[in-house]
C-alpha cells in the first residue's frame, strides 16, 4: 500500500485539480453544451483557476497520518444545468492544418479536454485521426507555450498584456488608415478559415495599400500552378479514392501526407480487403519511401528528377502509342512527348501502368506529388482528363482564392520590401518564417528593417524573438474558429476549455487591430457563417454545425474543368533532360515532409517526437536518409554526421541506411534543428531548412562529406547495430510473422495463411481450457489495410496517460508505446517490400506472463482480459521476459515525476497513472469496456458489437483494428477471426492469442484473376 | 626403516596406496594439538596482517554495496543498464551465481558425510560458513532486482487487507521457498556442529567476556554421551535432509528458466545441468577461500594436501558434467529443429555475446582439465589459480543463460542489446565484498575446522591398534548405527 | 542467588548461576509464544486500514452537520448528492443547493458565512474528503445504489454525525466480504437511503430475493475495480 | 573433600580415565553393576559408547517424520486454500488446483518443518541449553571438550554410596575421582 505516495502523488493530486478545473472551467463549458445560453465569455479568470490549484497543491503535500495526501472536494458554487461531476462529455470541433482542416469530437472530462478522436460524420475523418491530430491535445497542456504578450526589444522580453498590445496596435492602425495602409503587411499561413478570409477582406478594404502575404514551407503550390496550367486557373482537386481500381502515385502519397489522407486513407483500404475478389492496385513511384509507397503493389525507387521521366513515358505511352486523344494543338507536347520516348532511360512498370489505365479508364487515377514541378502535374490532369477520371475518381473545385500568388514568390517579395524599407508594420499570423523561410530569402534580416512588427504564436519561437511583439496565441481547442474540409466541408471549431494561458485567435487579432464592433471570437464565427446557414432559424441550425461538428452539404460543387492549350509543353519538355543518376560524390537532396513535427511546429510535442518513424522507427530525430549502396558510395553508415552542400549553404546531418531509396539521392525532413522550440524540441535533429531554396523548395544537387564524428539515433527497432547473423534470422521470420500473398494465392486457396503455420488447426491442449461465458473480447488486425501510419500507438499514449520518456530511454530500449507497429523488410535492399505489423498484447488464453509472477499481479477476468494490476505489481519483469511478443512495459523510474498542474491535466481519469517500478501493457482499454458496459446497463439493454472500441480501433483510418466479442456471432471480430485469413502469431507455441491478424493481401500486375 | 616410514607418512598422505589408509591429519598431532592449533586463531589477541588488510578491502566493498542498493532505491531500476527485451541481467545472473557458490558447503558437510568420505572434516565447518554467506548474498539480488522493494513482503503468503495470496504456480515464488528454506536448514546444520567446538572455546576461555559469549553459544554442551548420542543422530538427518534440499534447491532456480516460454531457458536438462553447476562453482569458491587460509592460520596438517587433490577432483568431475551439458543443448537445439530454439543456441555462440560464451567454455569445461594431472592437483597456487578461474566461468555461465537468450526471442523487431552500467558492476564487486568481510569475521570469531569430528578421525598415538582401524570404526560409529541394546 | 563472581585462579572456573537455567521455561515462551504472537497482532492490526482509517473525521471549512440535516430534519441523502444514482461520483452539491433554503433559513448566522461568499463570488467551498478510496480504485456509486445496496452500509449512520466520520475500513478485503456475499447486504431500492432501515427476520431470504431480481452477480476480477 | 559445606550437597562422583577404551571398559562395569543415573562424558563421539552405556535409541526421527508429514501437509493445503479455494484466480488458463505446479514449495515445507524439528528436537529431549551444570565447577571437568575422558554418577542414584562408588571407579581404573557439590536450591 506505500505505493501510494508513490502512485497517487500523480492522480491523487489531479483527482481533486479535475474538480478544481470543473469548477472554473465548466460555466465557460457549460454555455458551450448548450450555445443557446448566453454567449459573453466567463468572468472568473484563469488566475483565480491556477491560484486555486496551487491551494490544493499545498493541501496534497500536507500529508496527515493517514496513507496519503488530504484530497478536497471542490464543487460548483453554482453547477451547471444538467451537468454531472465525472461524466465525460464529447464536442465536435476540427483541426486546420495548413488549409484542410479534419474534423474531430474531443472528450471532455470535468472541462478538460482529454482525447481527441476522429468525428464520423465528418468527409475527412469518418472516425478516424492521424497523429498529429491525436497529439494536438498535448500541444494544448504544453507549459512551454507563451502566457503573455511579450515586448521585444534588443533579444529582451519584457511581459506585457493584451491591454498595451491593443493601446499600440490601435494607435498604429490609426496612422495607417490615414495611409490608407501603405506600409501594411500581414503574413500568414495556409488557412481555410472562412471567417479569416472575411477578416482579411475587411481589412483590405479598410486599408486598401495594404497587402496580405502568405507562406507555407511546405506548400502545395505546384499541385495548383499545375492546374492553373492545365486549365487556364487554379482548381482544388481531391480524390474518390473508394472508387479508384488503379491508382498511380508519381512521387505523392496520399494516404499520409496529402489533404485528406485520413479519408484517402480509408477508401483505399476498403478495396484491399478482396472482398468479391476485387481489389485496388497501386503503383508508387517514388525517391522517398513514403506510407503510399510502403503499401504500393508496384513500387520504383526513382530520383526526384527521373519521377518526371516515368510520368512523360506513361503519357507518351497512351497518347501517342494508344491513341489516346491529344487536346487540340498540341504539337508542341506531342513533341515533348517524343523527348521522353527518345530517351535512354527505360523504366520498368510502365508498360504495366499504361495497360491498368487504359483497361480501368474512368477507374484508376494517376496522382503527382507536391514536390513534382508543376508541368508534371499539368500533365497528369491531362492523363485523369483524357482517361475520363477527372470527375469520377478526382473531383475539382475552384481554388477558393485563385488571385493569391504561390507561397514562395509571395515570402520574398515581402522580403524584399521589407528589406528595402517599404515595409511599416508587419503582422504575422503564425508560422515561424525565420526559421523556415526558403534559405535564398534573408527573412531574419528583412524583419530587422520593419519598425513595427507583431507576432501571433503559440510559442514564442524564433520568428517571435526577430518581433516587436509577441502575441500568444489561442490553441484551437481553446478559441472560436471554423475551418473547410479537403472536400470544403464547413465545420465549426469550437473551444473545449477556456485559454489555460491568455491567448487570441488570428481572427479575433484582426478584430482587435481594426476594432470593428465584433471583437469575439465567437462572434465573427457566427456572422461569417450566417450566409451559409442561410434561411430558417440561425440558433437552430447554428446548434446543428456545432452538434454535428459540420455544416451539411457545404462541400465544394465538383465540377469536371476541361484541358486548355498546354502552353507549358515546353516546360515538360525540359524535364526529359533529367538524368535518373547523379554524379559521384553529388547527390539529390529530397525534401519529404517529416510525419511528427511536420514543418517544425509540433517540434515541443513528446508524443510526436516520441512517435517513431513508420518505415525508419527513428525516434526524436531527422536524419538523412540513403540508400546502402549510396551510402558506401559515401563511404558512412548509420549515425555517421555528414556535411551536406546545397545552393551555397550548409547543414550537418547525421545519415541513416535505409533500403529501398532510389541511388544517388539523399532523403532529409525539414523541421528539426529548432532553437526555440521549447525545452522539448529544442536542439533535437537537424535543421534542413538552409538546404531549401525557393526556386527548388523539394529538391536540390548537393555535395555530402563525411565529418567522421558520430550522432547517436534512437530507433524503436533494431537497438543496436544487428549482425549478419541476426539479420539472415530476422529475414527468415519476418515472413512467418507477417503472412502474405496475392489476390491470386488467396482467390486459389482462402486458407493460405493458415498453411503457412507449422502446425496445422488446434494445439493440443495439457488442460481443459477455461470456458468463458459472458463476453470474449477479442481483437482482429488487418495486415492489408494497415498502412504503419501509427495514429493507434498516439491515440493509446493519450488514452491511457502513458509517459514520454525522452531519446535517451528510448535509446537504450524503453520506450512505453502499448502498441507498436512493427516494420519488417524483405526482398532486396534496392526494392524490398515493407511489411507492418502493429503488436500489442494479445491477451493470450494462455497467457506465459501471468503465471510467472509471484504475486499474481496479472491475470485473467472472467471475460479473457489478461489484466494487469499495477498497485499488485511488484516488479520483477519476469512477466517481460517470459512474454513471446514483447509487449510488456516497465516504468523503470518515475517517469511522471516534475510534471506540473496543467501538463497533467492531459490525464485521462479512466485509467491509474502508473508509478515508478510497476509493469504496464495494453489493457484492451477495459475503461472503455466499463464505460460501456455502465451505459447500457443504465439504458438496460446488453452490450451491442460496436459499443466498445478501444483508442487504437478508434483511431485507425483504415478500420485495420477490430475489436469485440467473440461470443457475439454477429460480431465483426466474431467473423473476422473465422475469416480464412485469420491467424496467430506464434500460435504455435500455444499462447492461443485473443488477437488475430488477417494475412496481408498483395495485388501485383500478372495475377490478372486480381481484376474482376 | 620404521622411521621412514613414518616420516614420508607424516609429509605426504596424498599416496593412493591402496593397502593402507592414508592419514586425515598429519604431523605429530594429538587432541591437545589439535584443538590448540583451531583454537589458536580465534584466541589470538592478533590476526596476520594479511587478515586485516583483507577485511579493510571486502568491509570498504560492502560500503560500496549498501551505497548502490540505497541509489538503486531511490532512484529506479532505471540506473542498471536493463531495458526490454533484456529485464533480467547482473541481477538475477548473480543470484544464481551466490546459490551455485553455496552448494559446496552443504555437499560437504550433507552429501560426503552420507557417503563416509571422513576427510570431509577438515573442511566442512568453512565450508558450510560459506554457504551461508553466499545465500545471504544471493538472497539480496532478488530482494532488490524489482521495481517496488518496499513492497517485496508480498511474496510471503500472510493475511492482509487486500484478501489476496502469492501466486504459488510461480517459480520465483518456488524460490522464496526453496531458497529460505535452504538459508534456515544450512544455519542450524551449521550451528550445531559448532556447539562442541563452542564448549571447547568456552572450556579454554580466559576471560569472562569469552566465557559468557561461548557460554552462551555452548548451551551448556558438556560432552554427555547421552548428548551425543542424540546429538549424531540429529545430525545424521539433518544430513540427510539437506542432501534432497541442496539438490532441490538449484532445480528450483533453474526452474526460473525452464518453466519460462523462452528458448534457451525452456528446456528439462536444467535442472541436473545447474545442480552440477553449482557443486561446481561451490568447490571452486571453498578452494578459493582455504589454499590462502590453510596457509596464513598455519593448518596445512589439518587441511591437507590430500583434501585440495580431492576437492580438485570434484572439480574436474563436475566441470565435465557441465561441459557435457553444454554440448547436449546445442544437441538438443539441433535435433529438436525448433528454429527459435536453434537460433538462440546459434547466436549464442557466434552473436554478439559469442565472447561471453567462449569465456564461460574454456574457463568451465577446457581449463579445469589440467586437474586431471596429480602433480597440479597438489599444488596449490595452480589450484588457487584454477579456482579463480572456475569462478569466473560460473558467473559467465549464468550471464549467457539468462542475456544471450532474453536478447534476442521471438519477435526480431524487439531484439535488443544490453551494457551493464557502473552500478551494476560495483553491486556485483560490493556483493563480494560483503561475502570476504562476513567470511573473515568468521575466522576470526568461530572456529574454522570441525574439531570434535577432526578428533573422532585422527590417527592416535595410543599405540595398540593401527589408526585406519579407529577411524573406520569411529566412522561406522557416526554413521549412527549403533548395537542395539 | 551467588552473583557471577570468577576467580582469577584458573582451577575453580567462572559457572553460570542457577537461576539462569531457572529461566529456560520463561525464555521458552517468549521466543515461541510471545515473539510470533507480537509480530502478528503488529501484521495484522496495526497496519490495517481498520486502525489506520477508520474514525479519521477531519475538520471541514464549515460546521456542516449531517446529523441535523440528515437526521433531526431527516433530507434523504440525494436531496443533495443527486447525481449518486446516474453517475459514479455521489457528487458533493453545490452552494446553490445551501442557498435553495438557506436564502431563506439562517440567512445571516456567521456559521454560514463561507457559503453566503461562494454563493457570490462563484468560489467553491473546499471539502475535505472523507471517505477517500486509492486512486487506482473504480467506484461507480450509481451501479451499487441502483441495485440496492445502502448508503449506510458504506458511510454508516451519517444521520448521527456532526462530522462526517469514517467507520468502515474501505479496504480491499472489507469490499471483497460485499462482493463474495452480497445477500447480506441488499435492501430494497426504496430503502437505499434509509438510514434507518432494520432489516426483516429472515435478511438472507430478502437478500437472495433481491439479487435475482436484480441479476446481481458482484464480481471477483481484478479489473472490476482496477484500471 | 566434605560434604554439608553451607549451601553445598553432594552432586556426584566425577571420575576420569586416561582412554576412550578405558571408559568403555569402565562404562561397560558401571552399566552391569546396575547405575541407573550417571554419565559419560567425551570431546568427541565415541563409538560404541551407547552399547556400553546400554543407551536406548532415541525417539527423535519420529519426531522429525511428524515435522515433515506436518510440512508436507501444510505446505499442500496452504496452496490449495489460497490459490484454488479463497482467492480463486485464472492464472494462464490452467487449473485452479494443479498439482505438478505445488510439489515445490511442499517439497520445501517438508525439509524446512522436519530440520526445525531435529534441530530443537534435540536440544530438548537433551534439556538443553543447561548452562549451571555441577560438573563444570570442576576445573579437571572442563577437558571433557578437549581431550578428557569422565564419567559422572549421581547422588541420587539408589545404588550410590559415596565410598562404594568411589570404590568402584578407582577399580575401574580412574585416574582421578573427585566429588562434584552442586548449590541448594
Amino acid at each position: 500500500m506505500s505505493s501510494l505516495s508513490g502512485q497517487g502523488a500523480g492522480k491523487a493530486y489531479w483527482r481533486s485539480l479535475e474538480d478544481l478545473a470543473g469548477s472554473v472551467e465548466l460555466r465557460a463549458l457549460a454555455e458551450r453544451e448548450f450555445p443557446e445560453g448566453v454567449a459573453e465569455e466567463p468572468a472568473t479568470s484563469r488566475r483565480d483557476f491556477l491560484k486555486l490549484m496551487g491551494a490544493s497543491l499545498a493541501l496534497a503535500g500536507a500529508t496527515a497520518c493517514r496513507r496519503w495526501p488530504v484530497e478536497r472536494i471542490v464543487p460548483f458554487a453554482h453547477r451547471p444545468e444538467g451537468y454531472v461531476p465525472g461524466e465525460p462529455v464529447q464536442f465536435a470541433t476540427a483541426m486546420d492544418l495548413a488549409g484542410a482542416a479534419t474534423g474531430l469530437l474531443v472528450t471532455s472530462y470535468d472541462g478538460r479536454p482529454i482525447k481527441i478522436e476522429g468525428n464520423p460524420l465528418h468527409p475527412s475523418s469518418l472516425g478516424g485521426t492521424d497523429p498529429l491530430a491525436q497529439a494536438a491535445l498535448l500541444e494544448l497542456y504544453d507549459p512551454d507555450r507563451s502566457t503573455a504578450p511579450l515586448r521585444i526589444a534588443r533579444g529582451q522580453q519584457i511581459a506585457s498584456s493584451f491591454e498595451d498590445v491593443e493601446r499600440f496596435s490601435r494607435e498604429l492602425f490609426r496612422q495607417l488608415r490615414e495611409r490608407r495602409g501603405e506600409g501594411l503587411r500581414v503574413l500568414s499561413e495556409e488557412s481555410s478559415s472562412p471567417s479569416l478570409r472575411e477578416m482579411r477582406s475587411r481589412l483590405l478594404r479598410a486599408l486598401p495599400a495594404a497587402r496580405w502575404h502568405e507562406w507555407e514551407p511546405l506548400t502545395r503550390d505546384a499541385a495548383r500552378e499545375g492546374a492553373a496550367l492545365a486549365f487556364g486557373r487554379p482548381y482544388r482537386s481531391w480524390l474518390l479514392l473508394d472508387r479508384a481500381d488503379v491508382i498511380v502515385c508519381l512521387d505523392a502519397d496520399p494516404l499520409m501526407t496529402e489533404p485528406g489522407a485520413v479519408r484517402y486513407a480509408r477508401d483505399f483500404a476498403r478495396a484491399r480487403r478482396a472482398e468479391g475478389g476485387r481489389m485496388n492496385r497501386l503503383y508508387a513511384i517514388e525517391p522517398a519511401l513514403s506510407i503510399t509507397g510502403a503499401s504500393a503493389d508496384h513500387r520504383l525507387a526513382l530520383s526526384r528528377a527521373a519521377v518526371a521521366l516515368v510520368a512523360g513515358r506513361i503519357a507518351a505511352e497512351l497518347f501517342l502509342r494508344c491513341g489516346l486523344p491529344l487536346p487540340g494543338g498540341a504539337e508542341e507536347l506531342r513533341h515533348a512527348l517524343e523527348r521522353f520516348e527518345r530517351h535512354p532511360f527505360r523504366p520498368p512498370l510502365v508498360t504495366d501502368i499504361v495497360r491498368d489505365l487504359l483497361a480501368a479508364r474512368g477507374r484508376a487515377v494517376v496522382l503527382a506529388g507536391p514536390g513534382q514541378p508543376p508541368a508534371v502535374h499539368a500533365l497528369v490532369h491531362l492523363l485523369n482528363a483524357a482517361l475520363g477520371n477527372a470527375g469520377r475518381t478526382v473531383a475539382y473545385a475552384p481554388d477558393p482564392d485563385p488571385e493569391r500568388e504561390s507561397h514562395a514568390e509571395s515570402i520574398s517579395a515581402l522580403a524584399r520590401d521589407a528589406g528595402a524599407g517599404r515595409v511599416e508594420a508587419l503582422l504575422l499570423l503564425g508560422g515561424n518564417p525565420v526559421f523556415d523561410a526558403p534559405a535564398d530569402v534573408d527573412f531574419a534580416g528583412a524583419l530587422g528593417r520593419v519598425p513595427h512588427t507583431i507576432h501571433l504564436s503559440l510559442y514564442v519561437n524564433e520568428t517571435s524573438r526577430a518581433c516587436a511583439w509577441h502575441v500568444p496565441r489561442a490553441h484551437f481547442l481553446e478559441s472560436w474558429g471554423d475551418a473547410r474540409g479537403h472536400d470544403g466541408t464547413l465545420s465549426v471549431v469550437q473551444p473545449l476549455i477556456e485559454p489555460l494561458y491568455d491567448g487570441r485567435s488570428p481572427i479575433e487579432l484582426l478584430a482587435h487591430a481594426l476594432d470593428d464592433g465584433v471583437t469575439s471570437g465567437y462572434d465573427i464565427v457566427r456572422r461569417t457563417i450566417a450566409p451559409a446557414l442561410g434561411g430558417g432559424d440561425f440558433e437552430k441550425g447554428w446548434r446543428r454545425v456545432l452538434h454535428d461538428g459540420l455544416l451539411e452539404g457545404s462541400a465544394w460543387a465538383a465540377e469536371t474543368p476541361s484541358p486548355v492549350r498546354p502552353t507549358w509543353a515546353p516546360a515538360l519538355a525540359a524535364l526529359a533532360e533529367a538524368d535518373p543518376s547523379a554524379g559521384p560524390g553529388r547527390v539529390e537532396l529530397v525534401f519529404a515532409r517529416d510525419l511528427s513535427v511536420y514543418d517544425g511546429r509540433f517540434a515541443n510535442n513528446g508524443w510526436l517526437q516520441e512517435l517513431p518513424d513508420p518505415i525508419t522507427r527513428v525516434t526524436w530525430d531527422n536524419p538523412a536518409l540513403v540508400s546502402p549502396s549510396t551510402a558506401a558510395e559515401l563511404g558512412v553508415g548509420t549515425g555517421d554526421l555528414v556535411r551536406i552542400r546545397a545552393a551555397a549553404r550548409e547543414a550537418e546531418v547525421a545519415v541513416f541506411v535505409l533500403p529501398g531509396l532510389p541511388a544517388g539521392t539523399m532523403t532529409v525532413s525539414p523541421g528539426y534543428g529548432r532553437r526555440a522550440a521549447g525545452r522539448v524540441g529544442d536542439g533535437v535533429g537537424f535543421d534542413v531548412y538552409p538546404l531549401r531554396v525557393g526556386r527548388a523548395l523539394w529538391r536540390a544537387e548537393a555535395e555530402v562529406v563525411p565529418t567522421g564524428r558520430r550522432w547517436p539515433i534512437a530507433s524503436v527497432q533494431d537497438h543496436h547495430l544487428i549482425d549478419v547473423l541476426g539479420m539472415k534470422e530476422r529475414g527468415r521470420r519476418a515472413v512467418r510473422l507477417i503472412r502474405e500473398g496475392t489476390l491470386a494465392d488467396f482467390l486459389d486457396h482462402p486458407g493460405f495463411a493458415k498453411q503457412a503455420r507449422g502446425h496445422e488447426g488446434e494445439l493440443p491442449q495439457l488442460y481443459r481450457p477455461w470456458s468463458y461465458e459472458g463476453h470474449k473480447w477479442g481483437m482482429t488486425v488487418d495486415l492489408s489495410a494497415c498502412i504503419g501510419c501509427g495514429s493507434c500507438t498516439i491515440a493509446c499514449q493519450a488514452e491511457n496517460n502513458i509517459p514520454i520518456v525522452g531519446k535517451r530511454e528510448v535509446a537504450r530500449g524503453r520506450e512505453m508505446h502499448w502498441i507498436r507497429v512493427d516494420r519488417y523488410f524483405s526482398g532486396t535492399a534496392d526494392s524490398p517490400e515493407v511489411r507492418f505489423q502493429p503488436m500489442t498484447c494479445h491477451h493470450c488464453e494462455n497467457a506465459p506472463c501471468e503465471q510467472v509472477c509471484p504475486v499474481g499481479a496479472t491475470l485473467h477476468d472472467h471475460e479473457g482480459l489478461n489484466v494487469m494490476v499495477y498497485n499488485r505489481c511488484i516488479g520483477t519483469r519476469y512477466c517481460s521476459n517470459n512474454c513471446p511478443y514483447k509487449v510488456r512495459r516497465f516504468n523503470w523510474f518515475d517517469n511522471h515525476r516534475g510534471l506540473g498542474p496543467v501538463e497533467k491535466m492531459v490525464f485521462n481519469p479512466e485509467v491509474s497513472v502508473r508509478s515508478r517500478g510497476v509493469m504496464e501493457k495494453c489493457t484492451f482499454c477495459t475503461q472503455r469496456i466499463e464505460a460501456a458496459r455502465a451505459e447500457a446497463k443504465k439504458q438496460g439493454r446488453p452490450l451491442r458489437d460496436g459499443d466498445v472500441e478501444p483508442a487504437c480501433a478508434q483511431a485507425c483510418p483504415t478500420e485495420a483494428i477490430v475489436f469485440g466479442d467473440l461470443n457475439d456471432p454477429g460480431s465483426r471480430v466474431r467473423r473476422l477471426q473465422d475469416h480464412p485469413r485469420a491467424y496467430g502469431v506464434l500460435e504455435e507455441i500455444g499462447t492461443r492469442p485473443r488477437l488475430k491478424y488477417l494475412a496481408r493481401l498483395r495485388n501485383p500486375a500478372g495475377s490478372e484473376s486480381g481484376r474482376a | 626403516m620404521a622411521e621412514a616410514v613414518l616420516d614420508e607418512r607424516a609429509l605426504d598422505n596424498t599416496s593412493d596406496d591402496p593397502r593402507r589408509r592414508a592419514p586425515l591429519v598429519l604431523g605429530a598431532n594429538d587432541l591437545v594439538t589439535i584443538t590448540d592449533k583451531v583454537c589458536r586463531v580465534p584466541e589470538a589477541p592478533r590476526m596476520p596482517r594479511a587478515w586485516y588488510v583483507a577485511l579493510c578491502v571486502s568491509a570498504a566493498f560492502t560500503a560500496v554495496l549498501a551505497a548502490m542498493i540505497g541509489y538503486l532505491v531511490f532512484t529506479g531500476v532505471g540506473v542498471w543498464g536493463l531495458n526490454r527485451p533484456v529485464g533480467w541481467a547482473f541481477d538475477i545472473t548473480n543470484f544464481v551465481f551466490w546459490v551455485g557458490i553455496g552448494h559446496a558447503g552443504t555437499l560437504i558437510s550433507a552429501i560426503l558425510f552420507l557417503f563416509r568420505q571422513s576427510w570431509r572434516t577438515a573442511i566442512n565447518r568453512s565450508a558450510e560458513a560459506m554457504t551461508i554467506f553466499a545465500v545471504v548474498c544471493a538472497g539480496l539480488f532478488p530482494a532488490i532486482h524489482v521495481g517496488r522493494i518496499w513492497v517485496i513482503y508480498w511474496v510471503f503468503p500472510y493475511p492482509n487487507q487486500m484478501a489476496v495470496w502469492p501466486n504459488f504456480r510461480s517459480p520465483l515464488l518456488w524460490d522464496v521457498f526453496a531458497v529460505g528454506t535452504y538459508l534456515v536448514v544450512s544455519v542450524l546444520f551449521w550451528y550445531m556442529g559448532m556447539v562442541p567446538d563452542l564448549a571447547t572455546l568456552r572450556d579454554r576461555a580466559t576471560t569472562r567476556a569469552r566465557h559468557l559469549v561461548y557460554g552462551v553459544l555452548a548451551m551448556g554442551w558438556r560432552g554427555s554421551a547421552r548428548h551425543w548420542h542424540r546429538y549424531e543422530k540429529a545430525y545424521l538427518l539433518l544430513a540427510a535432509l539437506a542432501t534432497p534440499l541442496v539438490l532441490s534447491v538449484h532445480s528450483v532456480v533453474s526452474f526460473d528458466f525452464a518453466v519460462s516460454m523462452l528458448p534457451g531457458w525452456h528446456t528439462t536438462i536444467f535442472p541436473p545441468y545447474f545442480v552440477a553447476g553449482a557443486i561446481f562453482s561451490g568447490f571452486g569458491m571453498v578452494l578459493t577461500l582455504l589454499v590462502p587460509a590453510r596457509e596464513l592460520f598455519g593448518l596445512k596438517d589439518v587441511i591437507t594436501l590430500r583434501h585440495l587433490d580431492n576437492m580438485c577432483k570434484i572439480v574436474v568431475a563436475t566441470g565435465s558434467i557441465v561441459g557435457y551439458a553444454y554440448a547436449v543443448e546445442f544437441f538438443v537445439a539441433w535435433y529438436g529443429q525448433n528454429e527459435y530454439e536453434l537460433f538462440t543456441f546459434l547466436n549464442r555462440a557466434l552473436g554478439p555475446y559469442g565472447w561471453c560464451y567462449w569465456t564461460m567454455v574454456s574457463c568451465n569445461v577446457v581449463l579445469p582439465q589440467l586437474f586431471w594431472s596429480g602433480k597440479l592437483r597438489r599444488t596449490p597456487w595452480v589450484v588457487f589459480g584454477l579456482s579463480l578461474v572456475v569462478n569466473v566461468g560460473m558467473w559467465f555461465e549464468r550471464f549467457v543463460i539468462i542475456v544471450s537468450s532474453l536478447h534476442r526471442d521471438y519477435l526480431p523487431s524487439s531484439w535488443g542489446f544490453y551494457k551493464p552500467t557502473w552500478v551494476e558492476i560495483l553491486t556485483l564487486m560490493g556483493s563480494f565484498g560483503l561475502f570476504f568481510t562476513l567470511f573473515l569475521l568468521f575466522l576470526r570469531f568461530l572456529p574454522m575446522v570441525a574439531m570434535a569430528e577432526v578428533k573422532a578421525v585422527m590417527p592416535r598415538p595410543a599405540a595398540e591398534e593401527p589408526e585406519h582401524e579407529v577411524a573406520a570404526r569411529a566412522l561406522a560409529g557416526r554413521g549412527g548405527s549403533g548395537e542395539p541394546t | 542467588m551467588q552473583p557471577f563472581a570468577m576467580q582469577s585462579d584458573k582451577n575453580s572456573p567462572f559457572v553460570f548461576p542457577k537461576w539462569v537455567d531457572r529461566t529456560r521455561p520463561a525464555l521458552a515462551v517468549v521466543l515461541f509464544g510471545v515473539l510470533p504472537a507480537y509480530l502478528a497482532l503488529l501484521l495484522g492490526f496495526a497496519g490495517s486500514p481498520r486502525t489506520t482509517d477508520v474514525g479519521y473525521a477531519p475538520e471541514q471549512p464549515l460546521p456542516f452537520s449531517h446529523a441535523l440535516h440528515a437526521g433531526e430534519l431527516g433530507l434523504d441523502c440525494r436531496y443533495c448528492h443527486t447525481t449518486v444514482e446516474q453517475a459514479s461520483r455521489a457528487a458533493v452539491p453545490p452552494t446553490d443547493t445551501c442557498m435553495n433554503c438557506h436564502a431563506h433559513i439562517r440567512g445571516q448566522s456567521p456559521k454560514l458565512l463561507l457559503v453566503r461568499e461562494s454563493h457570490a463570488t462563484g468560489m467553491p467551498i473546499p471539502w475535505v474528503r472523507v471517505h477517500d478510496l486509492p486512486d487506482y480504485v473504480y467506484f461507480d456509486h450509481g451501479s451499487h445504489v441502483r441495485r440496492g445496496v445502502g448508503c449506510v452500509d458504506c458511510h454508516g449512520r451519517v444521520d448521527k454525525m456532526d462530522v462526517v466520520r469514517q467507520v468502515e475500513p474501505l479496504s480491499m478485503a472489507w469490499c471483497l466480504d460485499c462482493h463474495r456475499d452480497p445477500d447480506a447486504h441488499l435492501r430494497p431500492l426504496e430503502a437505499v437511503t434509509r438510514m434507518d432501515w432494520v432489516p426483516p427476520q429472515d435478511r438472507a431470504a430478502l437478500g437472495r430475493r433481491l439479487r435475482e431480481v436484480h441479476r446481481i452477480a458482484p464480481s471477483e476480477d481484478c479489473s472490476t475495480c482496477h484500471r | 573433600m566434605s560434604a554439608g559445606a553451607s549451601g553445598r550437597r553432594l552432586f556426584g562422583l566425577l571420575a576420569e580415565f586416561r582412554s576412550p577404551e578405558e571408559l568403555l571398559q569402565a562404562c561397560r562395569q558401571i552399566r552391569d553393576a546396575g547405575y541407573r543415573s550417571w554419565d559419560a562424558h567425551t570431546p568427541f563421539p565415541v563409538h560404541g559408547l551407547e552399547a556400553a552405556m546400554g543407551i536406548r535409541h532415541t525417539v527423535l526421527p519420529w519426531l522429525v517424520l511428524c515435522g515433515g508429514l506436518a510440512g508436507a501437509l501444510g505446505g499442500l493445503l496452504l496452496q490449495w486454500w489460497t490459490n484454488a479455494l479463497d482467492y480463486p484466480l485464472i492464472v494462464s488458463g490452467k487449473p485452479l488446483w494443479s498439482l505438478p505446479a505445488n510439489i515445490p514449495v511442499a517439497f520445501e515445507m517438508t525439509i524446512l518443518l522436519s530440520a526445525v524439528t531435529a534441530f530443537f528436537g534435540m536440544f530438548a529431549l537433551n534439556r538443553l541449553p543447561r548452562f549451571s551444570h555441577p560438573a563444570f565447577r570442576s576445573a579437571r571437568f572442563r577437558r571433557a571438550t578437549t581431550d578428557g575422558f569422565f564419567v559422572t554418577i549421581e547422588a541420587d542414584d539408589p545404588r550410590f554410596d559415596v565410598e562404594g562408588t568411589e570404590q568402584l571407579l578407582r577399580s575401574l581404573g580412574a585416574s582421578a575421582v573427585e566429588w562434584l557439590e552442586d548449590e541448594e536450591d
